[in-house]
């Protein structure tokens, strides 16, 4: 995993446009100007930044399962993966995909462009290159899908001969925190044009095959005559996922990075919150940070094999 | 250069001002210094460290709450032996007072983690944390009974090789002033209030508590009325006569919330959960503080300790 | 018409819905007449009632926090004759139940408020104030010690004529299990908590109090998981076995929070603090309840009272 | 006072606009429509309606002395007087002038239009109107200066012929909520033109005379030649001002109403924290209600004589 750079601080961005897509996602872009964009010049997907919420105002018009939920006063930051990281003249965007669950993501949900927001990061340590030639195969689940995604834009920027696939997976089409899914266009002739191959599924059909992205990741693999030693995985979703992604991973001997999502106060390394529990070399139990330590792990550190 | 003077007499040490950061969410300090020079407070205390490594509670370890947050860490830490190796060398390259924070089981682990502790160069004095409501068996049973509290505060006492030793009392009693006047008898050089507020928050839909400890410590913004009671209480029952100083947290967020404690009888200020939100709190909490003290013409920072009308 | 079956049996009372408004919250309900049918709630709880008339504190009385608020009102009320003379006429035409908070500095008091009521119609129970902490005799100090409450309990409870009596316990204590059992063994037929945590705010600037009363009870969101801890605390070790209902308060102010009560032990809920923000807060709680119900599928509300798992 | 009407009730209103004179003070438009707007038809000057604030975002760029003060996580509503009301349609328009003190107030201040903000109202007793034929001199300092204006303004309005005087006091010009004040222009001329005299004071002199607005308005009164019985007073601003006006009718046998601020959680009389000490007729130590009873009482009854 990318070392931790460390020029991480707390910087204020500015709003400079929202999208909503339906009443569950968004994407916000955020621009970072001085220490602010320097900092963020080092960052690399897999990492996050820690968003303030407390202060944001709480929208109005929340859908209904939503209002209980979200009309409570937050204290603590929100942790955020990035959907892109990008210069723009001498400052920074950062684009973030944001789910809206709970009274953070609610109020993030509800900022306009011109709006201030501290940002504290970039924090963690994020995807690990790829070794010279290999192929990377990313995998996602609902929220995971944004690092992932940008993940492999990255890597074909820098590279444009890195060969990378794509897998996403949600409950619905509306959970699929895709633009072009939202927007009814096909992703691969959109965000994912850089990928030779894009596939998608959903719990409910709604879009791409019904049914797990796992599986449909792994009949694609038996069918496509890639040699494990060649490629890599990149994941993140839900931790039954990640669990599964990194048991076939295992079994084929692919090299596996999965990315975790645990609840943070922090997400610096100073309240432990956030603990990944491993097996030491020794065997000995041991707690990892997913703040510092992660949240990109080695899959066979963090899922036994 | 402020023209306020803000040095603070402490328990014997002198602090260049009476900013420090909590026990438990400041780590080691390392892990604070790419955000915060720990030079510029009047000090900072470790973690909790126990005889042995702890790996504390599993997770979820931390739920937020209405202005505030629980925790049920389980005074996860290195242990003496690796804290000892680890981090004091790097502790030691800091110019400014830390407190090491007792915990354990039984009353001989404190004992010996303080005496071990108490010959090492770059320690400037104690905590004993007997409030802590995440540890089952000890933790909090002693710091709700005068007589336990009178008894391992002597016990630890004179393990602390001359070195203050500050008890931490939690607020989750009847009458605090009875635990306070428990420590003081007991030989506590000061005492540090409050510890968290014992709660829990269930998750609806799946009608469990959140955390897995179940039940965990709110801290944050929502306690500091409750913490400013509880110091005022103390250092008007017990601390201001017994000439014991009072470390006052709970909430602090800014100047002002740290004047409040003060003005309540606390001599210093600890910093907790506002560091989560924002790394360099303390001293953001120290500058507000002084630019205060500044613009009411207070020429002392200690004057304000006590200074209730 | 939904399909959620909201009636809850409560110290043999029949109740539409679990939800109440709170003591010193709702007046006696004819203030809020505007903006809320109280028909439409399970009950609601007086003031509390003192034998004499009470001007209660001087000014300022409450003062806002982070998520919460401190009042110190001091039991302000029209006392006996006059609750009997122009509020019980109204208060009868309501459809609901009611609940009269008992509040005195002596228990002859409380027995002899209890006895004058106990002969009216349209009260259909008692809640025994024990546990005020902003009135300097009595009040709290009844409400820590179990040996008193167990008293108070016992003599009051023969002069409630048969009615429910429930008694309000004060979360300020080290085990609030034995407050709990206390009034239990002293015949309460419910249990309600939790009273204001006692708390204080200082203005920096003029280093005084901010309530005339020096100290408050705080209240609010601010203090909903420690209500949620001592309700689950109480069931557990009390309530449950006894057989001994509890209503739940501290902080409610959705569906959601409600439900969380419930989890933890509660059979019903009661609304403070939330009906400042917003006078029909209760009917909205209830509201929210049935919509949770509904989405998850219970059928019968009082099922969620102790399902924690 | 004036009949507390009964249609009050929690309102949604829209945020129609806010002008900011300088860092302390703003004027706030809202617009309410349906229920809300009936009921703000029935409503008089001297009333009130309590603000929501939680939820509201905290402006990021508040002044320095003001930061510390406003990081705070409010649940209540504040309570504002009006400056204005008037149809608009068949809309009403609540404006309000906002001193920007603490949190609720800065998060007022934030406001945008077309945010929405919960307001609870119309509430409490307003202004009563004078008796037939008598000059009201109006007297207010600081904050209690919109609905003393509101009320001069509404009577000329509803009575081309009333004669109305005005005097507003605050500490310095910065202070005076007094729109034309704040834009260097001169209130005779502008909001206060419908007034007979208007003259103001400023502990600083930095606008009017200096000195306190209640000797201003007695040596203006004792030139002026009118009667004591052909006047009434209606006065709002701090208590020592009010007792000091109180006073002062009582000596030259004026009439006088006199609007007074207290902390209130509800607005709506069941939290007894808003208690205003009177003697009843019989001497009875007794306490109104600010919120039920009030703002506006008579001089004579909270202010011994
Ligand atoms: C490293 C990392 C990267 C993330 N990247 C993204 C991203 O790119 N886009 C995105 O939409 N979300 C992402 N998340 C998740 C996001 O942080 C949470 O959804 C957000 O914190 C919820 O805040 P809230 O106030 O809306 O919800 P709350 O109101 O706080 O909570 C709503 C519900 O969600 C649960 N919850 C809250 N926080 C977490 C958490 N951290 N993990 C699991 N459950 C939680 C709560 O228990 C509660 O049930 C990431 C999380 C981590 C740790
Ligand atoms: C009937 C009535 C009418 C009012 N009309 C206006 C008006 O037209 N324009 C206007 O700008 N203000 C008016 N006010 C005052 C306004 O309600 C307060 O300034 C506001 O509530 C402060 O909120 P805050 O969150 O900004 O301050 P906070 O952060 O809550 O408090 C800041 C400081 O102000 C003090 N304070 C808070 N509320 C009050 C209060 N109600 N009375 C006295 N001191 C208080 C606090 O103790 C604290 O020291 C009125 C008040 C009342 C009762
Ligand atoms: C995540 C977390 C971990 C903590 N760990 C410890 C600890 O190890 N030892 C201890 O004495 N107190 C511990 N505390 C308590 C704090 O030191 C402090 O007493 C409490 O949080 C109140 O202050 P605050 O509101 O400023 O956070 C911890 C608090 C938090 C939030
Ligand atoms: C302004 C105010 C007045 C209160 N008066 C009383 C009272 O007279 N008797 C009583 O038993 N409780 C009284 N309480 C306590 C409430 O009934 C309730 O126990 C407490 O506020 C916690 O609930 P909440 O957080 O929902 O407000 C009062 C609370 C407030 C805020
Ligand atoms: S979030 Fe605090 S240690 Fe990871
Ligand atoms: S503000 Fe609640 S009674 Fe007046």
């Amino acid at each position: 995993m990318t070392n931790k750079n460390n020029r991480s601080g707390v910087f204020e961005a500015s709003v400079a446009g929202s999208e909503h897509f339906g009443e569950k996602i968004c994407r916000l872009k955020f621009v970072l100007s001085g220490e602010g964009a320097d900092a963020f010049k080092l960052a690399s997907p897999g990492e996050f930044a820690q968003f303030q919420v407390e202060g944001l105002a709480l929208p109005s018009n929340l859908p209904e399962g939503l209002e209980d939920r979200a009309f409570r006063q937050p204290i603590l930051r929100r942790p955020f993966s990035f959907l892109d990281i990008y210069p723009y003249g001498e400052d920074m965007i950062v684009e973030i995909m944001c789910d809206i669950i709970g009274t953070g993501t609610a109020r993030l949900s509800g900022l306009r462009a011109g709006d201030k927001v501290s940002i504290l990061g970039p924090l963690g340590r994020g995807f690990a290159k790829p070794e010279k030639g290999k192929k990377v195969i990313g995998i996602a689940g609902g929220i995971g899908i944004p690092p992932v995604e940008h993940f492999l834009r990255q890597l074909c920027r820098d590279n444009p001969k890195q060969e990378c696939f794509a897998f996403a997976g949600a409950r619905s089409r509306a959970d699929m925190p895709i633009a072009s899914v939202q927007q009814g266009k096909n992703p691969e002739n959109q965000e994912y044009s850089f990928c030779k191959h894009f596939a998608a599924a959903t719990d409910d059909g709604s879009f791409g095959d019904k049914g797990l992205v796992t599986e449909v990741f792994e009949s694609w693999f038996a069918g496509a005559g890639l040699s494990p030693a060649d490629c890599e995985i990149a994941a993140c979703g839900p931790e039954p996922m990640l669990r599964a992604i990194a048991q076939t991973a295992h079994k084929l001997g692919i090299r596996a990075q999965v990315s975790l999502e645990k609840m943070m106060a922090c997400g610096i390394g100073v309240c432990q919150s956030c603990i990944v529990p491993v097996k030491s070399q020794l065997g000995r139990e041991q707690n990892k940070l997913c703040c510092k330590d992660g949240p990109v792990f080695d899959s066979r550190e963090v899922f036994a094999e | 250069m402020s023209i306020v003077n803000e040095k603070i007499e402490f328990a014997g040490l002198n602090l260049k001002n009476p900013v420090f950061t909590a026990s438990g969410t400041c780590g080691y300090i390392d892990e604070l210094d790419d955000y915060l020079d720990v030079n510029q407070l009047g000090g900072w205390i470790t973690k909790s460290i126990t005889l042995k490594p702890r790996l504390g509670n599993p997770a979820p370890r931390v739920v937020e709450t209405n202005g505030g947050m629980l925790n049920a860490i389980g005074l996860a830490n290195i242990g003496l032996e690796e804290f000892i190796a680890e981090k004091l060398p790097i502790i030691r390259q800091k110019n400014t007072a830390v407190f090491v924070n007792l915990a354990g089981q039984k009353i001989d682990e404190y004992v010996e983690v303080a005496s071990r502790l108490s010959g090492q160069d770059g320690i400037s004095g104690f905590e004993l944390n007997i409030s802590c409501p995440n540890v089952k068996q000890g933790g909090i049973s002693f710091g709700t009974d005068p007589a336990q509290i009178k008894k391992i505060t002597s016990e630890v006492k004179p393990a602390c090789g001359g070195k203050p030793l500050m008890v931490k009392l939690t607020p989750s009693v009847t009458d605090i002033s009875k635990t306070a006047e428990a420590a003081v008898l007991g030989g506590a050089d000061a005492l540090s209030l409050v510890n968290t507020f014992t709660a829990m928050v269930i998750d609806v839909h799946t009608r469990t508590p959140v955390l897995a400890n179940r039940t965990g410590g709110l801290s944050g913004p929502a306690i500091k009325p409750m913490a400013v009671y509880l110091v005022s209480r103390v250092y008007q029952d017990v601390a201001k006569d017994a000439g014991i100083p009072i470390m006052g947290l709970g909430g602090i967020r800014n100047g002002l919330d740290a004047a409040e404690f003060m003005i309540a009888g606390a001599s210093t200020v600890c910093i907790g959960t506002a560091t989560f939100a924002r790394p360099d709190a303390a001293v953001k909490v120290s500058d507000g503080l002084r630019r205060f003290c500044e613009s009411e013409g207070i020429k002392k920072i200690s004057e304000l300790t006590g200074s209730l009308n």
